[in-house]
């Protein structure tokens, strides 16, 4: 029983998990920047719901697609004002840019919006559903789902449709693609609009069950990267899967050998793999 | 013998990208290496360079069996190659990079740099040594590439493609390097796509098909070989040409 | 006695760094310098000190008659000095102890403050007083609890709030007393986050214990500010403990209590360690949800015209919210250190470290429900005191001891309806 | 004669010699040595960093070892802190032996990432590691017991110690530079395979950059450590503390000499301005400027701030020639 409970909670934190690094899955993989202020687009995301429930009195159905539209657009905006600019310098400038980037986020948040959590009411979806004794709670549930629908969603659009394979043809090779015609500048922006569109549904849903403060995605960001890493950049069924298995492993080892040392599998795990396996799961060699 | 490559075998999974490649190559000669595109040719170039360790077979230089070792050791053994697509270290001028091939043989910097120089020289860089190597075009890197291989002295050079995207005049330039690099005693083997290079260029020609050798021999018996036609030549005439 | 030199301090050898000034002047007065976390994890807790310290300026500087009994309350300023003005110059230690030790150096000899306050995480406390020590400044610890702060032979620094085993015994006596009404609270779990905070008051907890020929049956040492708690609560669920003790800070107090409702789980009596289960936004978010958790507290507001609750009320009508028992806590540590410079009639540090030495207030005269003030050879003060309160409603009330209770203790823990 | 390439630089280092004694205050003091001290582990990481251009989020490991080293010995044996120095160093070179080899056949990203997760389980393992002080961390002597204990009021002699070090560091740097492993590292950097088909063993060559860099990230620890008087695993081990020096390296320019310290010039005393001018308002606006200001300096000068110096840029360049 136990067993179950820990299974199925390892595997909605690890949907979880899934949903937060989507957007970063995109835009990492991609176009090959790493996005620091990632943790900070999903906290907006969550300033969003929360806003749009305390002050329009709407529920996920109206606030998520609007979190989606709203990072979509400011995704593009640091796009052409910010990363179109790093993104041909070293890697190090799109590190530090993006990094300078989430601390004016984070703290511009905690400026208007103060250091105090905040969060949605528990009641807003749904509650809690027992299943055969398995406690399952309806916000999971759906993030989880939308987390598989969403990667599901981005994996068809990269692989089977024309603009997908545009922006795969840019994040290749910008000069190539130039060359027969592609553009690679909305090309790249509508990847960034789309990978931080992806995070705004993240952290609406997110914010159906956790609190949200202007440092609350610092909580998700490492296991993101470590996620996006293990899953093989670019791969977005492979973030999915990497998302569900640190889940399931964070669940189990924190049960069994304590919440403290818990991040010592996930991390051990993770360096043991790139030790086999240099390029993640499902990266391309 | 100056390398001898027996039975070479790169398989993927169950795909044998080279199959049972055999070479043998003497001290002055120069190779062709020819095949359509994913015949095998840059893999099994690329088995001899060391970069790729072939599944089974044995690769020998001059009577020292190098099949494992890291392509550092062929370097300092007295094998040298360039990249299809050129690599050249970015942030350093045309002078440094191939210092960077000369400081194998000549540990100081002086030295190095006088090494260098001559074979800026040698191959038409001089002028261009204190440029950024990235200020360089595509001829200009894949000069520096050979320069920059030549620097570590080698005694067997092995060249991707040198020639590939460059336009005619550039290819007359290019061929006119290989013979003086030849001339100067080095064996070379070459991969080409273009045929006229081959036959100006090379003695000795070896063509690839799905993996295997389906002919060796001098460029115009090669091209008169029905077999090759089929597979490879009778294509690519009637598209790139 | 003059006390602000800020004008001849301008020496702009580096020129990129003006002087710094948070109040301009008056003619007369006393420059304290308070570090907190007013950015990073502890933001919440530290901007929410921070309010509160300026009430107890207010209060202070302005006459408040009907705070009589108060420290300095009822007269504007420090009679002693004239009537001097207290000032306070803030500095943020963004949770880094090496930046608390530079926010020290710089009050001290930028601001030329007279005593420091501060600084919520017990890491920065411990540096910024290192400082202060060499510098020869008062230091006044309100909020930071860890064990090695008190007992490193400093001359100048002393801590107003109970520690860690204070706060074991209270626990314990309280649990004791539980006990006798037939309830089962011998078999106790502790669940801590492990920095300093969790890992110090857990460590006071087990050995307190121990000293009773209690054991602890369960310790759960997590990370902070996690992403999940869902193991921890089934680990809990398992071994079926009458008593859990959180020891948490505020993102995983809510995530613990929302993790307890998911996963239906209501252990019979919950114990929050103040911190998070005081943090505001904590009965904000999960309040309904938390119904009949208990914690510590120093500060409740009593009845309508006690000093406590007319502070509260004061509070109130800054902030929109009721005194929480970190900010109370500080409060009152910035008030004895006010109460200190007032008796030392001077600005003059070693004035001010005698006369915080011989601080002796008694119960009456503080706003907080400690015992009395009183500093032993180690700056510790010896009458610190806690209460447990519980959640009713929107609102922590007290429920022991039975004669400071307002209202019955209701076990077991309900949690949610 | 002194040539006038030379001039830049030898004029950077007499005025950093001399700038802290111009003034009396000591905040304006305490900051040239915290910007000395960051620049020391800025172009340590330099040297792994930038040089041989493996983006490391590791080197807090270093870092803290150094500050545990010091912080123990004092600790546990008494000694004064700064006896802990070379223990770090020795620990910083076991340590470089066992993660250099199995990360440095990541490449890019992945090396990154590896390296991050290195660092993370080491400060997972400090915080459980009760000898070492455990989440609570370790403390410095209290009160000076003698001159050994490098325990001061002022942080003059601070400045004088960490200069010394950044000076032999950037000598080393420079001799490096110039040497064979110079080119080697920029050209691992620029083009690992082309690299190795020139004869240069990689991974060896990385990993003499890797000890290079460890040793005196280790030594930047224990140094912090002497000043400051207490390290915990936040503050010794934590992400922040290597992203921290990638920040300060990039934003002065990777791969240079003087780079890294032209970073810590500017970034330290922002950092601490902002926090003295901003910070005690509370509402974050102190990070909001720094994070401005660096997103500006990325965005107008991508290759960092030593590009936008000619003097140092050709410097370096020629240098190399």
């Amino acid at each position: 029983m136990i067993l179950l409970q820990l299974i199925s909670d390892g595997l909605q934190l690890g949907a979880v998990y899934a949903l937060f690094s989507s957007g970063l899955t995109l835009i990492w993989g991609m176009m090959n920047v790493m996005n620091f202020a990632h943790g900070q687009f999903v906290m907006l995301a969550m300033y969003v719901a929360f806003f749009c429930f305390t002050l329009l009195k709407v529920g996920p159905a109206f606030f998520v697609p609007l979190a989606a539209i709203g990072l979509f657009g400011f995704g593009v905006v640091v796009y052409l004002l910010l990363v179109r600019h790093v993104m041909r310098g070293p890697m190090l400038a799109q590190i530090i840019s993006t990094f300078g980037l989430a601390l004016v986020l984070q703290y511009s948040a905690l400026w208007a919006f103060s250091a105090n959590f905040v969060s949605l009411p528990t009641t807003l979806v749904g509650g809690v559903y027992d299943v055969g004794g398995i406690r399952l709670s309806a916000a999971r549930l759906i993030a989880g789902a939308t987390a598989i629908a969403l990667t599901a969603g981005m994996h068809l659009l990269l692989t089977r449709t024309d603009l997908g394979s545009r922006m795969l043809a840019v994040s290749e090779d910008r000069v190539a693609a130039a060359l027969v015609g592609i553009r690679p500048d909305p090309m790249q922006a509508l990847a960034w609009g789309l990978g931080a569109a992806a995070t705004g549904v993240a952290g609406g849903l997110i914010a159906l069950f956790f609190y949200v403060s202007p440092d609350v995605g610092n909580s998700f960001t490492l296991l993101a990267f470590v996620t996006v890493c293990l899953g093989g950049f670019g791969s977005v069924p492979g973030a999915l899967l990497a998302g569900l298995i640190i889940g399931v492993v964070e669940s189990f080892s924190a049960y069994w050998l304590g919440p403290a040392t818990k991040d010592v599998v996930v991390y051990g795990l993770f360096v043991a793999l790139l030790w086999v396996r240099p390029q993640g799961m499902f990266g391309r060699a | 013998m100056l390398l001898e490559a027996q039975g070479i075998v790169k398989a993927f999974g169950s795909f044998r990208a080279v199959d049972q490649a055999n070479l043998v190559v003497a001290e002055n000669e120069l190779i062709g290496l020819i095949g359509p595109n994913g015949a095998g040719k840059s893999t099994f170039f690329n088995c001899l360079a060391g970069d790729t360790r072939p599944t089974s077979g044995t690769i020998r230089f001059r009577g020292q069996e190098i099949t494992r070792l890291s392509p550092d050791r062929h370097a300092r053994l007295g094998l040298a190659r360039t990249f299809q697509v050129p690599i050249v270290f970015a942030g350093m001028t045309v002078r440094e990079n191939v210092m960077v091939g000369a400081l194998l043989r000549h540990p100081h910097r002086r030295r190095a740099a006088d090494e260098a120089d001559e074979l800026l020289h040698f191959t038409g860089l001089a002028e261009r040594a204190e440029m950024p190597v990235t200020a360089l075009g595509t001829p200009g890197r894949k000069r520096v590439e050979i320069a920059r291989a030549l620097a570590t002295e080698p005694r067997l050079l092995l060249l991707d493609e040198a020639l590939a995207g460059l336009t005619s005049s550039e290819v007359e330039a290019a061929i006119e390097l290989v013979e003086r690099i030849h001339a100067r005693g080095v064996t070379l083997i070459v991969v080409e796509h273009i045929m006229e290079v081959i036959h100006r260029l090379t003695e000795r020609v070896l063509v690839f098909h799905q993996g295997r050798v389906i002919a060796e021999g001098t460029p115009a018996e090669v091209t008169a070989d029905p077999t090759v036609i089929a597979a490879y030549l009778g294509r690519r005439r009637g598209r790139a040409q | 006695m003059s006390i602000s030199r800020r004008g001849v301090l301008a020496l702009p050898a580096l020129a990129v760094l003006p002087a710094l000034s948070e109040h301009v002047m008056a003619a007369e007065t006393v420059s304290i310098g308070y570090i907190e976390a007013l950015t990073g994890n502890a933001g919440a807790a530290g901007q929410s000190i921070k309010q509160g310290a300026e009430l107890a300026v207010e209060i202070i500087n302005t006459p408040h008659p009907d705070l009589a009994p108060l420290t300095l309350a009822k007269n504007a300023g420090l009679p002693n000095l004239g009537g001097a003005t207290v000032a306070l110059t803030w500095a943020d230690n963004q949770g880094s102890p090496a930046v608390a030790a530079s926010d020290a150096l710089r009050l001290i000899t930028q601001d030329h403050v007279v005593a420091m306050c501060g600084a919520y995480q017990s890491s920065c406390t411990l540096t910024s007083s290192a400082v202060a020590e060499r510098y020869g400044i008062p230091y006044v610890a309100g909020e930071s609890v860890a064990a090695n702060l008190t007992g490193r032979g400093y001359k100048w620094f002393f801590r107003t709030t109970p520690y860690g085993p204070d706060f074991a015994r209270l626990y314990l006596d309280f649990l004791a007393d539980v006990a006798k009404s037939g309830r089962a609270t011998g078999k106790i779990a502790v669940v801590h986050e492990n920095t300093d905070y969790g890992t110090s008051v857990a460590d006071s907890m087990v050995s307190t214990a121990a000293a009773r020929g209690i054991k602890i049956a369960q310790r759960i040492a997590y990370n902070a500010n996690g992403t999940d708690v869902s193991p921890q609560v089934l680990q809990l669920k398992e071994a079926q403990p009458d008593v859990v003790i959180f020891i948490s800070y505020t993102s995983d107090s809510i995530l613990y209590i929302k993790t307890f409702h998911t996963l239906g789980y209501r252990p019979p009596i919950v114990i929050g360690d103040d911190s998070g289960f005081s943090d505001p936004s904590f009965i904000k978010t999960v309040g309904p949800i938390a119904q009949g958790a208990l914690n510590r507290s120093a500060f409740v507001p009593g009845k309508p015209d006690s000093i406590t609750y007319k502070i509260n009320a004061l509070f109130k009508k800054r902030t929109g919210r009721d005194l929480d028992d970190t900010t109370a806590r500080s409060m009152q540590g910035l008030f004895v250190l006010c109460d200190a410079i007032n008796r030392a009639g001077s600005t003059k540090p070693e004035a001010i470290r005698e006369a915080l030495v011989k601080t002796d207030l008694p119960p009456g005269e503080l706003m907080i429900g400690y015992e009395g003030v009183k500093f032993n050879a180690q700056g510790q003060n010896i009458l610190a005191y806690s209460l447990m309160i519980q959640l009713q409603g929107e609102s922590y009330v007290p429920v022991w001891p039975a004669n400071q209770a307002s209202a019955k203790l209701e076990l077991p823990f309900k949690g949610w309806t | 004669m002194i040539p006038l390439r030379r001039a830049g630089p030898v004029a950077v280092l007499v005025i950093l010699a001399i700038a802290p004694f111009l003034t009396a205050n000591p905040f304006y003091q305490r900051i040239a040595a915290l910007v000395v001290l960051a620049a020391i582990s800025a172009s340590a990481w330099n040297v792994i960093g930038g040089y041989a251009g493996q983006i490391s989020f590791g080197h807090s490991i270093y870092f803290g070892i150094g500050a545990y080293a010091s912080l123990l010995l004092f600790g546990r044996f008494g000694l004064p802190p700064i006896a802990g120095a070379p223990l770090g160093i020795i620990a910083s070179f076991v340590v470089s032996l066992i993660i250099g080899p199995p990360t440095f056949r990541l490449r890019g990203h992945y090396f990154s990432m590896g390296t991050f997760a290195i660092a993370a389980l080491a400060e997972i393992l400090i915080v459980n590691w009760k000898f070492a002080g455990g989440a609570i961390g370790l403390m410095g002597p209290a009160m000076p017991r003698s001159l050994a204990d490098l325990l001061f009021r002022n942080s003059l002699p601070y400045y004088a110690i960490f200069l010394a070090v950044l000076a032999l560091l950037l000598a080393l740097t420079h001799l490096m530079q110039r040497s064979r492993m110079g080119f080697y590292l920029r050209a691992i950097g620029a083009g690992e395979r082309a690299a190795e088909s020139l004869g240069v063993p990689v991974q060896r060559y990385k990993l003499y950059a890797l000890l290079i860099s460890g040793a005196f990230t280790a030594l930047a620890g224990s140094l912090y450590a002497v000043m400051i008087g207490f390290v915990d695993p936040e503050s010794g081990f934590g992400i922040l503390i290597s992203v921290n020096m990638v920040v300060i390296a990039a934003l002065g320019g990777v791969g240079t000499l003087f780079g890294p310290l032209v970073g810590a010039i500017i970034l330290v005393p922002l950092q601490e301005t902002t926090n003295a001018l901003l910070g005690g308002s509370g509402t974050g606006a102190a990070y909001v400027a720094y994070g401005l200001i660096i997103m500006l300096i990325a965005r107008f000068s991508p290759g960092g701030l030593a590009e936008l110096w000619p003097l140092i840029n050709r410097h370096g360049r020629r240098r190399a020639a």
